[in-house]
C-alpha cells in the first residue's frame, strides 16, 4: 500500500442490535456496540470473531440491510458513492435499491446453498441483474451475462445449469461472480466458505482475491477462521461480544497479538506438525441481553484487573494503524 | 446472575405446560381455543336436554326464536322439535364423530407411517403401496359406497371409522417422510447408543417430534370429519335419527325445505356453528404450527 | 421498498379483471330478453305462452335418446312425456267415474261366455305420426313380439295368458286365452299411469328390428297428439311439438292448445317449487307440504285438487303405513303386532300430516283407501265388528290404549325390564328396527320417525334406518327387514280380488317373500286361501265378491300384518298463470289432477291459454276428447260385454262422492262435468236405494280401475 | 436411468390400479342392492299377478341379460377384462345401452364444468392468496382471511342454494337448471345458453374452493416462500419487488400448486354429486350415485374405474413430468 | 473370524445408496478395510464432505448395514449379534456426534440421557454403583458437574458444554471405543482445543480408543496416531499420522495438506498458488477408473480405465494410486 490510502467506507461509532420479544416485554440485544473503522480502497479487510460476536450483524448494517427486528441505535456508515458520501443508515431502501446496492456495494451471503432461485438457471440470475440495473434488453443481457461468466472462469455447463446441480464450491463461485457483476467498490463477504472443504475453500478464496485485485475493489471478509484471515486479508478486525477489540494489519496481529482474546484465539489453534498441548479459552461468551459490566471479556480474561470489571476500555492506538481496546495498553 | 435467571427460566419452562405457553404466546391459538371451548360449552348444555327432546311434534312447529322457554330459545323446527336442543346435541354428536375419527384416522396414519418409516424394506414398500392404492380411489364415492353398505349397522363410531378409511393415506405418507428424515438425526442414534430399545426410542425420541405435527393433523382430521359427516348427511347417509350438524342440515334443508321457506332459525345455527368450529380449529392448528415452527407457518391440510 | 407501488399496480390489474367480469355479467343480463322465457330450453323465438311445462319427476335420464320402454327395468315411462303425449293405448279409465274410455279401440272389448276369447275392435282412420295407418297388424305384432321376447316387459303376462292372437280383419283383433279370465283386458287398459307394454308399437318400425331389446325407438313414432321435437342430451328435458296432422284433429276435431309440451327436471323439490313460483313449471306430480308452502306463498295462481285450499288430493290409491315382517321373530306373534297397533296415538300422526293449507289425510284403517265408495262397501258394513276389534270410531283408526297394548305384550310373554323398556320373553331387549325410505317417499320416512316416537313412549327401543331406493326395494323384495315404512296397501277398484289375491299361499315364493304386496305365506289361515280362490273364479260384478272381500278384510284386521294409516295428502299442484282449465274439484272435475299418469293426455287436450303471457302458436283447445263408440255391426255368438261398459247413472256415483267428501255442500246443487258421452248436470240424489243399486255395479267397474294403481311410483 | 425410472413407475402404476380396482369391485359387489329384484319389484308394482315359477324364470333371464351370471370369480375376471376394453357391459338402469355410452354422454358435461371451475378457482384463489399474503397483516389480507375461513366450511350444496336463491330466483340472471340448451342448431346462442346454464354450478364450486382451499394453501406457501433465503437475497441484490414477485415468488409458489391442480383435475372424473344434484346438472357424480344406489353395477364400476384411472394417471403424469417443470427433481 | 487381538476390523465394506424415489445407486463407500489394534489410540478418518466418512462411522456403529463386507469387533461380526450381545456391543462402542444440539432431544432433560445410559449399561456390566455418583464422576472427567446440568434442557447449555455432556454420556457405558463424528466442527475455535484435550486425556487415562472423523487436518494431527484419508468413498491413503503428514503419497493428500489455512504467514505464498477445482460431483462417484483422476495432475491413461489397487507403501502406509505401482 503506497501513499495515503483512499477511504471508501467509514464506520463511525456504530451501535445496533435486535429487538427480542419476551412475553409482553421487548428486550434489546446489543449485537454491535460502538464500532468504528474504515475500509480503504483495494484492500482486503478481515473481520474475525467467534459465534455471536456480532460480525454478521455488522456486515448487514454495513450493507444497509436493516430490517426489523434489527435496528441501528446510533452511529453511521458512510460510503463513497463516487459522487459524494452516503450515510447508509439514513437513506431509505428504495434509494439503496436504485443507487447503492449491487452498484456500489455488494454482498456475498453465508449460505450460498439457498440464495439462488432454484427455478432459474445460473445465467438468468446474471441477466436479470444486468437488465434491471443497466436497463439493457433481454437478449443483450443474456449475451453479456454469458460473456461475463466465461470471463470469470466458469464453464458453459455451469452457466446453463440450475443452482442445485452445482457443487457447493461452484455455487459459491457463482455467487461471488454475481456479487462482482456490477464492479462494486465494496464487496461484503459473510463467511463465504463456511461448510466448504479445505481445497474448495482455497479455490474459492483465491477466486475472490483474484477478482478483488482485478477490479481494485475493497473486500470485507468475515470469517471465524483465523487461518483464512492469515492467508487472505491485509487488515484484520477482531470482534468479541459486539465490540471491536483489536484492529490492525493482519501480519502484525497474527505475529503479535495484543489483546488477550486475540492471543487466546491464535494460541488455541492446533498447527500441523505441532502436537504440543494447547490451551483453549475457558468459560462462555456473554449473554448480550445483559453483557457484563466493564470490559466484556473480563470474565474470561487471564489478565483481568480491577478496572476491567468496572470500566469499558477505550480504543487505544498503538503504532499507527493498530488499535486495541484493552486496559493493559493504557 | 444470568445463570440464576436461566435456571429460573428452566424451572418455569418445566412447570408451565407447553399448552399454557402456547396459550400465552400465540394469539391465534388463544382465540381459537376460546371459541372452541365456547362451542363445546354450548354443546355441553345438551346434558340438560329434556328426555323427549327427540320426539317429533312435541312442540308447536315452525316457531320463531323467543325467550318464553329454553325449548323455544332458538325456535322450533318444522317437525315440532326445539332447535336449541337439536343444536346442542348436534354439536356434541358431531364432535364425538369427529374426535373418534381424529383418534382413529390420525393414529392409523401415524402408525402406518411410523412402521413404514422405521421398519423400511418390504414392510415399507407394502404399506406405501397400500397407501398409494387408497390415494387413487376417489374418496367421496368410496365413502358413499361404504356408508350404504354398512348403513344397517351405522353408529357414530362406525361412521367415524368409515370417514377414517378415506382420510388416513395422506397423513401416513407425511409421517413416513418425517420419520425417514428423523431417522437420520443424531439424537436417534444417541438414543440407541444409550441402550434404549426401539419401542422406547419411538416413544421418547420420535413421538415428541411427530407429536406437534400429529396434533395439527388431528385438528385437521376433526375438521375433515365434521365436513364429511355433513356431506354424507346431505346425501341422507348419516344417522338421521340422531342430531348432528349434518342431520340438522339434512332435515332442515333436504327434507323440510326450510331454506326457501325462510325458517332461518333452523338453517343457520348448524352452519354458523360449523363455520365457527372450523375457524376455531383452524386457528388452533395454525397456532400450534406457528408455535412449533415460527418460520414455517405450515398448515398441513 | 416499492411494495406499495406494486400493490397499486396490481390493484389496477385486479380491478380491471373485476371490471371485465362485471361487464361479462352485464352481457349475460342483456342477453336475457324476457326473464321467464329465457330460462326454458325452447327453440329460438318461441314464447312462454306456447309451452306447457310439466315436471319430469324421474330426474336426469341417463339415456334420454331411448324410447324403448319395453326393456326390463327401464324407468321413467311417465316422466319423459312419452306415455302422456306420444304413446297410443287401447283403453283408458277415467278414474273420477270409473268410465272406460275407448281410445284406439273403437269400443269396449267383447268376451266370449267362457271368458276364453276376447275381441277388440279398432278405430278406423287412425294414422301414426309418420303417416302410416294404424291397423290390427300393429296390435297383433305388438302382442306377438312381447310374447316372443323373453325378459321384455309384459312377456310374463302375455305368455301366461294368451294362447293365440290374430287379426280377424284390419280393424278386429282376437285374443284366445289359455284359461278363462274375466279381467284380461285390464292388461291392455291404462288404469293409472299405464304400463309400457300397453302402448302399442308400430309394426312398420319394429318388424325390421332384429333384437327388440336393443332397439332404441328414437325418435319415437307416435299415436298421440305430439311428436318429439328435441331432447336434452344431458337428460333433463324432453320437448314435444304438436302434430298438426294428428288423427284426433282430423277425425274428431280434438286439438291441444299448447304448441309445445316440455317435460323438464329442475332438480330437487325445493327448486321445483321455485320454478313454479316463477311460472316456469305448470304441473307437478306432487309436493311435500313444505315445498308446496313455498309455491303457495309466492304464486297466487296455483290450484290443486281444488282451486282453493285445501289443495291436496286426499284419495291417493295407496295407504301408507308400516308393515311387519311376519316371517321374523317376534313379529310373527299376533299379540305383538296388536300391542304395537294400540300403542300408537293415531291423532298425533294424523295431525302431523295436516297441510299448511288445511289439507287432511283420509284415515284408512283397512288396506283399502276409505274413498266414499269403499266407505259404503267395506267400512260401514264392517264397522261394528271392527269396533269390537278395537277400532276407535272417532278417529276411524285403532284406539290408542297403552293398557290394552300392555296386556297383549304380557300375553306374548314380554316383560318390562328394570328401565321400563320391553324385553323379549328370553330376557333380551326388544329392539324394533324400522326400515324407511331415504331420499324418496319422504312421507313414508316421516311416518317411520313418527311411529318410532310413539313406540318409544310405550317403552320399546326403536331404531329407524332410512335406506336408499335401490337398497330399500331389494331388501323389501327379499324380506330383509323387520318393520318397514311404505305403502303396504293400495286399492282403487271395488272388486278387491286383484288386491288381495296376493294373500293366497299359492303365490308365496320363499325366495322372494315380497311383503310389498303381502306375498307372504300369511296369514296361515286356510279359510283365507279358500276365500281368495273363490273370488278369482267369480266374475267381478258378482255381489259375492264384495261379500268374500269383507270376510278377507276381517281376517286381515284380526291378524294385522301391517298398520295402514292413510294415503298422504297429495299436492299435485298446477299453475293457472299460463294455462288454465285444469281439472279441479268440484267445479271442473273431469280427470284426476295427476300429471304423471297417461291420462294427462285428457288434461292437455282441455287446457286453455290465459293470455297472461305472449303466445304465438298456442290455440284454443279443440273439441273435448270424447270419442264415440264405433263398434261394427256384426252378429256375435252371444256377445258379452265387459262389466266396465259405461252404464247410465255413472254420474250418480260421482255425486255421492261429492256428498260424502263435501258435507258442507250436500244440499246445494253441484255442477259436475263428466268427460263421458253421458255428460249431464245432476242434482243431489236423494233416492239412495236406486243410486246404491246401480252404484254397486258401477263401483265394481270403477274400483277395478284401482287394480293397477299399486305401482304408484317406479 | 430415465427408461428404467419410467418402467418401474409404470409397473407400479398398474399394480396400484389393479389393487384399487379390486377393492372397489369387491365393495360395489357387496352393495345390498339387487337390480334384478328391483326390476321385479317394479313389475309387480305395475299390478300384475305373477306365479312364483314365472318370476323365477324371469329372474334367471334378467340375470343372464345383465351379465350377472357365473361364479364370483368368473364375474371378477369379466370385470378385469373390461378394465382394458373399457366395455363394462350394458347398463342395468338403462338397459341395453352400454354403460360406457352412458358415461361418455355425461363426460363432456362433467369435464366441461369441473375443468372450468377447478382452473378458474385455482388461478383466482392462488392470485388472491398470494397477493393477500404478500401484504400479510394489511387490512385487506385480514378481511380476505376472515372471508376464506367463513366460506371454506360451507358445504357446496348450501352455497349452491344461496346462489340459486340470489341469482336465479330473486334476480333471475341465470336459469334454475344447469343444462338448459337446445341443440338443434349450433349457434352463438347455444354457446351462451350452455355458459349461462353452467355459470351458477361453476360459481358455487369456484367460490368455495377458490376462497377456501386454494386461498388458504397458497397463503401458506407464500408465507413460506417469502421466508426463503433466495427471496431475501433477491432483495439484497437490489431487484425490484415486481421482478421478485414474478420470478421468485410466483414461480416457486405455483410449482407445488401445479401438483395440487393436477390431482384436482384427476379427481374430477368422479364428478360433483351434490352440485350436480342441486342444479340438475347432467354429470358423472349424480350418475354414479344413482348407479350405486340402484345396483347398476356396470355403470358404477365404469365410472369408478374411469375415475381411478384418471387419478392414477394424473399422479403418474405428475411424477413423470414433474422433473421437467421442477429442475430440482431429476429422473434418478 | 478375525483376529481376537484386533479391537476393530473393517473388512471390505461397501455401502450403496439410492438417490430419488427409485433407481440411481451410487457407492457411498466402497471396499473399505481398516484395522484398529487392541491398544488405546486415536484413529482419524479424514475427508471432504461427501467422501463417505460419516457413512463409515455409521456402519461401524451399526446404524447402517453395509451391502458388502463386514465389521468385526473383537473378532465378532457386529451384524450377527444376539440382542444381548448387541447391547454389549453398544456399551463397548460409543459415539459422539457433530452437532451437540441435535444429539439430544430438545424436549428431554440431559440428565435423563445420562441416567438412562448409566442404568442400562451398569446392569449389563454388573457394576454396582450409585448411578448418580457415577454420572457426577464422569461429568467431572469432562470438566462439568452434575449440579450444573441436572435440571437443564439442551438449549440451555452452550455448544461446548453440550459436547462435553455428550462425551460424558458416551463414557458412562465404559466403552472401549468411541466413534467421534466431527465432534468439534460446530464449536468455536477457542473452545475446540479443550474438547480435543479431553479426548487426549481419556485416551491416555482410561485407555479408550477413538475413531476421530474430521475434515480438519490440523486438529487431526493434534490428537491422532493414525490416519485414513477418504475421497469419494475410497480410503486413498492410510498410515501413521506422522508419516502421512510428513510425506504424503497420494496426490489428493498432498493437495489437502497444502490447502489448510493456518495462522502461519510463511505458508501464505504457497497457499495462494492457484488450484483447479473439480467439476460436477455426481460424475466422480459413478466414474470408472480412479475417482481422483479428474483433478489429479498426474493422471495417466490407466487411471481412466481401472481403479487403482491398494498398495502397501513402506512403513505401513497404504495408498490407492497407480503412481505407486511397483
Amino acid at each position: 500500500m503506497s501513499g495515503y490510502p483512499e477511504t471508501v467506507m467509514e464506520v463511525d461509532r456504530l451501535r445496533g442490535g435486535y429487538i427480542q420479544q419476551r412475553g409482553d416485554t421487548q428486550v434489546y440485544v446489543d449485537a454491535v456496540s460502538s464500532v468504528s473503522f474504515r475500509v480503504y480502497r483495494d484492500e482486503v479487510l478481515g473481520i474475525a470473531g467467534e459465534s455471536g460476536c456480532g460480525k454478521s450483524t455488522l456486515v448487514k448494517i454495513l450493507y444497509g440491510l436493516v430490517k426489523y427486528p434489527l435496528i441501528v441505535r446510533e452511529g453511521s456508515v458512510f460510503i463513497d458513492g463516487g459522487d459524494g458520501k452516503i450515510d447508509l443508515t439514513k437513506v431509505d431502501d428504495d434509494y439503496k435499491k436504485r443507487h447503492v446496492w449491487w452498484r456500489i456495494i455488494s454482498y456475498i451471503p453465508q449460505n450460498s446453498m439457498s440464495v439462488l432461485n432454484p427455478l432459474q438457471k445460473i445465467k438468468d440470475h446474471f441477466a436479470e441483474n444486468l437488465r434491471i440495473h443497466m436497463g439493457i434488453d433481454k437478449a443483450q443481457a443474456y449475451r453479456r451475462a454469458v460473456d461475463y461468466l466465461l470471463d470469470m472462469g466458469l464453464q458453459e455447463d455451469v452457466i446453463d445449469a440450475y443452482p442445485h446441480q452445482l457443487s457447493g464450491g461452484m455455487r459459491q463461485r457463482v455467487v461471488i461472480a454475481l456479487a462482482l457483476l456490477m464492479k462494486p467498490r465494496v464487496v461484503l463477504a459473510d463467511e463465504p466458505t463456511t461448510g466448504l472443504d479445505v481445497i474448495v475453500q482455497r479455490g474459492v478464496l483465491q477466486n475472490l482475491l483474484e477478482n478483488q485485485k482485478r477490479f481494485k475493489s475493497s473486500l470485507v471478509l468475515v470469517s471465524h477462521d483465523i487461518g483464512i484471515h492469515a492467508m487472505v486479508t491485509n487488515r484484520l478486525i477482531i470482534m468479541y461480544a459486539g465490540k471491536l477489540v483489536e484492529i490492525g494489519n493482519t501480519n502484525d496481529i497474527i505475529s503479535d497479538p495484543k489483546h488477550p482474546y486475540t492471543e487466546a484465539l491464535i494460541e488455541s489453534l492446533p498447527k500441523l506438525g505441532d502436537k504440543s498441548l494447547r490451551k483453549g479459552l475457558g468459560g462462555q461468551p456473554p449473554d448480550l441481553r445483559s453483557p457484563p459490566k466493564g470490559c466484556r471479556f473480563h470474565p474470561r480474561c487471564p489478565f483481568v484487573m480491577d478496572i476491567c470489571r468496572s470500566r469499558e476500555p477505550p480504543p487505544i492506538e498503538i503504532n499507527g494503524n493498530r488499535v486495541v481496546s484493552c486496559w493493559l495498553y493504557k | 446472575m444470568a445463570r440464576e435467571k436461566a435456571r429460573l427460566n428452566s424451572q418455569l419452562y418445566r412447570i408451565y405446560s407447553p399448552i399454557r405457553n402456547l396459550y400465552r404466546s400465540n394469539v391465534k391459538f388463544r382465540v381459537g381455543l376460546i371459541l372452541f371451548i365456547a362451542i363445546v360449552a354450548f354443546g355441553s348444555l345438551s346434558v340438560f336436554s329434556p328426555p323427549d327432546y327427540k320426539f317429533w311434534y312435541s312442540l308447536p312447529k315452525d316457531r320463531e326464536p323467543s325467550l318464553e322457554s329454553i325449548d323455544m330459545l332458538l325456535g322450533t323446527t318444522s317437525n315440532g322439535r326445539s332447535v336449541f336442543w337439536s343444536l346442542t346435541n348436534g354439536i356434541i354428536n358431531s364432535l364425538v364423530i369427529a374426535l373418534i375419527t381424529a383418534a382413529i384416522a390420525s393414529h392409523l396414519g401415524l402408525f402406518i407411517g411410523m412402521v413404514a418409516g422405521i421398519r423400511g424394506g418390504l414392510v415399507d414398500k407394502t404399506l406405501m403401496f397400500l397407501t398409494d392404492t387408497f390415494v387413487v380411489i376417489p374418496q367421496l364415492p368410496l365413502l358413499v359406497v361404504l356408508a350404504m353398505l354398512l348403513k344397517e349397522y351405522m353408529t357414530f363410531p362406525l361412521m367415524a371409522m368409515l370417514i377414517s378409511i378415506t382420510s388416513w393415506p395422506w397423513p401416513a405418507r407425511q409421517v413416513r417422510a418425517m420419520i425417514l428424515s428423523l431417522r437420520e438425526r443424531e439424537f436417534i442414534s444417541v438414543a440407541y447408543l444409550s441402550g434404549m430399545r426401539t419401542s422406547k426410542v419411538l416413544m421418547t425420541e420420535i413421538m415428541p417430534h411427530v407429536f406437534g405435527w400429529h396434533l395439527i393433523n388431528a385438528t385437521n382430521t376433526v375438521l375433515y370429519a365434521i365436513g364429511a359427516e355433513v356431506g354424507l348427511a346431505i346425501l341422507g347417509l348419516s344417522i338421521l335419527s340422531e342430531d348432528t350438524l349434518g342431520t340438522m342440515i339434512y332435515w332442515s334443508m333436504m327434507s323440510f325445505g326450510a331454506f326457501f321457506r325462510g325458517i332461518w332459525w333452523w338453517v343457520l345455527p348448524p352452519i354458523v356453528v360449523f363455520i365457527v368450529l372450523f375457524a376455531s380449529l383452524y386457528l388452533i392448528s395454525v397456532g400450534i404450527s406457528e408455535y412449533l415452527d415460527p418460520k414455517h407457518r405450515r398448515w398441513v391440510g | 421498498m416499492d411494495r406499495t407501488q406494486y400493490r397499486l399496480r396490481y390493484g389496477v390489474t385486479t380491478s380491471a379483471l373485476i371490471a371485465l367480469l362485471a361487464i361479462s355479467m352485464l352481457m349475460f343480463i342483456t342477453t336475457v330478453p324476457q326473464i321467464t322465457e329465457a330460462q326454458l330450453p325452447l327453440p329460438p323465438g318461441v314464447p312462454r305462452g306456447d309451452v306447457l311445462v310439466v315436471e319430469n319427476h324421474y330426474g336426469t335420464h341417463s339415456d334420454p335418446q331411448n324410447f324403448n320402454y319395453l326393456v326390463p327395468g327401464r324407468p321413467g315411462f311417465g316422466a319423459s312425456g312419452f306415455s302422456q303425449v306420444c304413446a297410443g293405448f287401447l283403453w283408458y279409465i277415467n278414474t273420477t267415474n270409473s268410465q272406460l274410455i275407448s281410445w284406439l279401440a273403437a269400443a269396449p272389448p267383447e268376451y266370449s261366455d267362457d271368458f276364453k276369447t276376447m275381441r277388440v275392435y279398432l278405430r278406423k282412420g287412425i294414422t301414426w305420426s309418420d303417416g302410416v295407418p294404424f291397423t290390427a297388424d300393429d296390435v297383433v305384432h305388438h302382442i306377438q313380439m312381447i310374447m316372443r321376447t323373453k325378459g321384455m316387459q309384459g312377456n310374463t303376462i302375455f305368455a301366461r295368458w294368451v294362447d293365440r292372437v290374430y287379426k280377424e280383419d284390419d280393424y278386429t283383433v282376437v285374443f284366445e286365452l289359455k284359461e278363462p279370465n274375466p279381467r284380461f283386458h285390464y292388461f291392455l287398459t291404462v288404469i293409472i299411469y299405464g304400463a309400457p307394454y300397453q302402448a302399442i308399437t308400430p309394426k312398420h318400425v319394429w318388424e325390421k328390428v332384429d333384437d327388440p331389446l336393443k332397439f332404441k325407438f328414437y325418435p319415437p313414432v307416435c299415436l298421440g297428439p305430439y311428436t318429439l321435437r328435441s331432447v336434452d342430451p344431458g337428460g333433463n328435458w324432453f320437448l314435444w311439438e304438436r302434430n298438426e296432422e294428428w288423427w284426433g284433429t282430423k277425425l274428431y276435431g280434438m286439438k291441444p292448445a299448447p304448441k309445445y309440451v316440455l317435460f323438464m327436471h329442475h332438480g330437487p323439490e325445493d327448486k321445483k317449487a321455485l320454478a313454479m313460483a316463477r311460472h316456469e313449471l305448470d304441473a307437478i306430480r306432487t309436493f311435500l307440504p313444505e315445498n308446496f308452502e313455498i309455491v303457495w306463498k309466492n304464486n297466487p295462481y296455483i290450484g290443486g285438487w281444488r282451486k282453493e285450499p285445501p289443495f291436496a288430493w286426499p284419495f291417493d290409491p295407496c295407504v301408507k303405513g308400516v308393515a311387519f315382517n311376519v316371517l321374523k321373530e317376534p313379529f310373527n306373534i299376533r299379540e305383538v303386532r296388536l300391542a304395537l297397533r294400540h300403542a300408537i296415538n293415531f291423532k298425533e300422526i294424523y295431525e302431523a300430516f295436516r297441510g299448511p293449507d288445511g289439507s287432511l289425510p283420509t284415515t284408512s284403517a283397512l288396506p283399502v283407501v276409505r274413498t266414499p265408495v269403499a266407505e259404503e262397501l267395506y267400512y260401514k258394513p264392517l264397522m261394528d265388528k271392527l269396533i269390537q276389534m278395537g277400532l276407535d270410531p272417532e278417529t276411524m283408526w285403532w284406539k290408542y290404549d297403552p293398557q290394552l297394548a300392555e296386556q297383549y305384550m304380557m300375553q306374548a310373554g314380554f316383560k318390562r325390564g328394570p328401565d321400563g323398556k320391553w324385553q323379549l320373553p328370553n330376557g333380551e331387549k326388544f329392539v324394533v328396527r324400522i326400515t324407511a325410505p331415504s331420499g324418496f317417499e319422504m312421507e313414508s320416512q316421516r311416518i317411520a320417525f313418527l311411529v318410532a316416537d310413539q313406540w318409544r313412549r310405550f317403552g320399546v327401543e326403536v331404531v329407524v334406518e332410512p335406506v336408499e331406493a335401490g337398497v330399500f326395494s331389494s331388501r323389501w323384495q327379499r324380506g330383509e327387514f323387520e318393520v318397514g315404512a311404505f305403502w303396504p296397501g293400495c286399492s282403487m277398484l271395488a272388486d278387491l280380488t286383484p288386491h288381495i289375491q296376493w294373500w293366497n299361499s299359492k303365490y308365496f315364493d320363499p325366495q322372494a317373500p315380497n311383503v310389498g304386496w303381502a306375498n307372504y305365506d300369511f296369514p296361515k289361515r286356510p279359510e283365507l286361501n279358500r276365500i281368495i280362490d273363490e273370488m278369482e273364479r267369480l266374475s267381478p260384478e258378482d255381489p259375492r265378491v264384495v261379500e268374500l272381500a269383507r270376510q278377507a278384510l276381517l281376517i286381515w284386521a284380526e291378524e294385522t300384518p301391517w298398520l295402514g294409516f292413510f294415503p298422504t295428502p297429495f299436492y299435485t299442484i298446477n299453475d293457472n298463470y299460463v294455462w288454465t282449465n285444469w281439472p279441479s274439484y268440484p267445479d271442473n272435475y273431469y280427470m284426476d289432477p295427476v300429471y304423471w299418469w297417461a291420462q294427462m293426455l285428457f288434461i292437455i287436450l282441455q287446457l286453455k291459454p290465459t293470455g297472461n303471457v305472449e303466445t304465438k302458436e298456442a290455440t284454443q283447445p279443440g273439441k273435448p276428447p270424447v270419442l264415440p263408440i264405433e263398434k261394427p255391426e256384426r252378429p256375435m255368438e252371444k256377445p258379452r260385454e265387459t262389466p266396465t261398459t259405461p252404464m247410465p247413472g255413472a254420474a250418480t256415483v260421482t255425486v255421492t262422492v261429492v256428498r260424502t267428501v263435501e258435507k258442507a255442500v250436500t244440499e246445494t246443487v253441484v255442477r259436475t262435468t263428466a268427460v263421458t258421452e253421458t255428460v249431464r248436470e245432476v242434482e243431489t240424489v236423494t233416492d239412495f236405494t236406486v243410486a246404491g243399486a246401480i252404484g254397486v255395479v258401477l263401483l265394481i267397474v270403477g274400483l277395478a280401475v284401482g287394480y293397477l294403481i299399486r305401482g304408484r311410483r317406479t | 436411468m430415465i427408461i428404467r425410472y419410467f418402467f418401474v413407475r409404470i409397473v407400479y402404476f398398474f399394480l396400484t390400479l389393479f389393487t384399487a380396482f379390486t377393492i372397489t369391485y369387491i365393495l360395489i359387489r357387496l352393495m345390498p342392492v339387487d337390480a334384478v329384484e328391483n326390476i321385479i319389484a317394479q313389475m309387480t308394482a305395475q299390478g300384475q299377478v305373477y306365479d312364483p315359477a314365472a318370476l323365477n324364470e324371469l329372474r334367471q333371464q334378467l340375470r343372464e341379460m345383465f351379465g350377472l351370471t357365473g361364479s364370483p370369480i368368473e364375474q371378477y375376471m369379466r370385470y378385469l377384462i373390461s378394465i382394458f376394453t373399457l366395455n363394462f357391459g350394458p347398463s342395468i338402469l338403462s338397459f341395453p345401452t352400454p354403460a360406457t355410452e352412458l358415461i361418455m354422454r355425461q363426460l363432456p358435461w362433467t369435464i366441461g364444468l369441473l375443468t372450468f371451475s377447478v382452473i378458474i378457482s385455482w388461478v383466482a384463489g392462488n392470485l388472491i392468496g398470494i397477493i393477500a399474503s404478500v401484504h400479510e397483516g394489511s387490512r385487506v389480507s385480514k378481511i380476505l382471511q376472515a372471508i376464506a375461513l367463513t366460506i371454506y366450511p360451507i358445504p357446496y350444496y348450501i352455497m349452491a342454494l344461496v346462489l340459486i336463491f340470489l341469482f336465479a330466483y330473486l334476480i333471475p340472471l341465470f336459469p334454475l337448471t344447469g343444462s338448459v340448451t337446445i341443440f338443434e342448431e349450433f349457434t352463438i346462442d347455444t354457446v351462451i345458453s350452455i355458459v349461462r346454464g353452467a355459470t351458477l354450478p361453476a360459481l358455487s364450486i369456484i367460490i368455495v374452493s377458490m376462497l377456501g382451499w386454494w386461498f388458504l394453501s397458497s397463503r401458506i406457501l407464500t408465507l413460506n416462500t417469502l421466508s426463503e433465503d433466495f427471496v431475501e437475497y433477491a432483495v439484497i441484490r437490489g431487484l425490484p419487488w415486481k421482478h421478485i414477485f414474478r420470478k421468485y415468488l410466483m414461480k416457486n409458489i405455483l410449482l407445488p400448486q401445479v401438483t395440487a391442480l393436477g390431482l384436482a383435475l384427476g379427481s374430477i372424473f368422479s364428478g360433483a354429486i351434490l352440485t350436480e344434484a342441486v342444479f340438475a346438472y347432467p354429470g358423472l357424480g349424480l350418475l354414479l350415485y344413482r348407479a350405486i344406489a340402484n345396483g347398476d353395477i356396470s355403470t358404477a364400476l365404469g365410472i369408478v374405474t374411469l375415475s381411478i384411472y384418471a387419478v392414477a394417471l394424473a399422479t403418474l403424469i405428475l411424477d413423470l413430468i414433474y422433473p421437467l417443470i421442477d429442475p430440482r427433481v431429476r429422473y434418478k | 473370524m478375525g483376529s481376537i487381538s484386533n479391537l476393530l476390523e473393517v473388512r471390505g465394506v461397501t455401502k450403496v445408496f439410492r438417490y430419488g424415489l427409485l433407481g440411481f445407486k451410487f457407492k457411498a463407500i466402497e471396499d473399505i478395510s481398516m484395522v484398529l489394534e487392541e491398544k488405546p489410540l486415536i484413529f482419524t478418518v479424514a475427508g471432504e464432505s461427501g467422501s463417505g466418512k460419516s457413512t463409515l462411522a455409521k456402519i461401524i456403529l451399526d446404524i447402517y448395514r453395509p451391502d458388502k463386507g463386514t465389521v468385526l469387533y473383537r473378532g465378532r461380526d457386529i451384524y450377527r449379534l444376539s440382542s444381548k450381545e448387541r447391547l454389549w456391543f453398544r456399551s463397548e462402542v460409543q459415539a459422539v456426534f457433530q452437532n451437540p444440539y441435535s444429539s439430544f432431544n430438545p424436549m428431554r432433560r440431559l440428565y435423563s440421557y445420562l441416567y438412562e445410559t448409566s442404568r442400562n449399561f451398569m446392569k449389563l456390566k454388573n457394576i454396582d454403583a450409585d448411578p448418580e455418583e457415577e454420572i457426577d464422576k464422569t461429568l467431572r472427567l469432562v470438566g462439568l458437574t452434575l449440579d450444573e446440568i441436572r435440571y437443564k434442557h439442551p438449549h440451555e447449555l452452550s455448544g461446548g458444554q453440550l459436547q462435553r455432556v455428550s462425551i460424558a454420556r458416551a463414557l458412562l457405558s465404559r466403552p472401549k471405543l468411541i466413534v467421534a463424528d466431527e465432534p468439534v466442527s460446530m464449536l468455536d475455535a477457542s473452545l475446540r482445543v479443550n474438547i480435543l484435550n479431553i479426548f487426549r486425556e481419556i485416551k491416555e487415562n482410561l485407555g479408550i480408543s477413538f475413531i476421530y472423523i474430521t475434515h480438519d487436518l490440523s486438529t487431526a494431527y493434534y490428537i491422532s496416531d493414525y490416519i485414513a484419508i477418504m475421497y469419494r468413498g475410497w480410503i486413498v491413503e492410510q498410515g501413521p499420522i506422522e508419516k502421512v503428514f510428513k510425506d504424503p503419497k497420494h496426490p489428493y493428500t498432498q493437495l489437502l495438506l497444502e490447502s489448510i489455512p493456518e495462522p502461519d504467514l510463511s505458508k501464505k505464498k504457497e497457499w495462494l498458488q492457484p488450484i483447479k477445482l473439480g467439476g460436477i460431483e455426481e460424475k466422480e462417484y459413478i466414474a470408472e477408473g480412479c475417482k481422483y483422476r479428474f483433478r489429479c495432475p498426474f493422471a495417466f491413461d490407466k487411471c481412466r480405465r481401472t481403479p487403482p489397487d491398494i498398495k502397501l507403501g513402506d512403513s505401513g502406509i497404504v495408498v490407492k494410486c497407480w503412481l505407486y505401482e511397483k
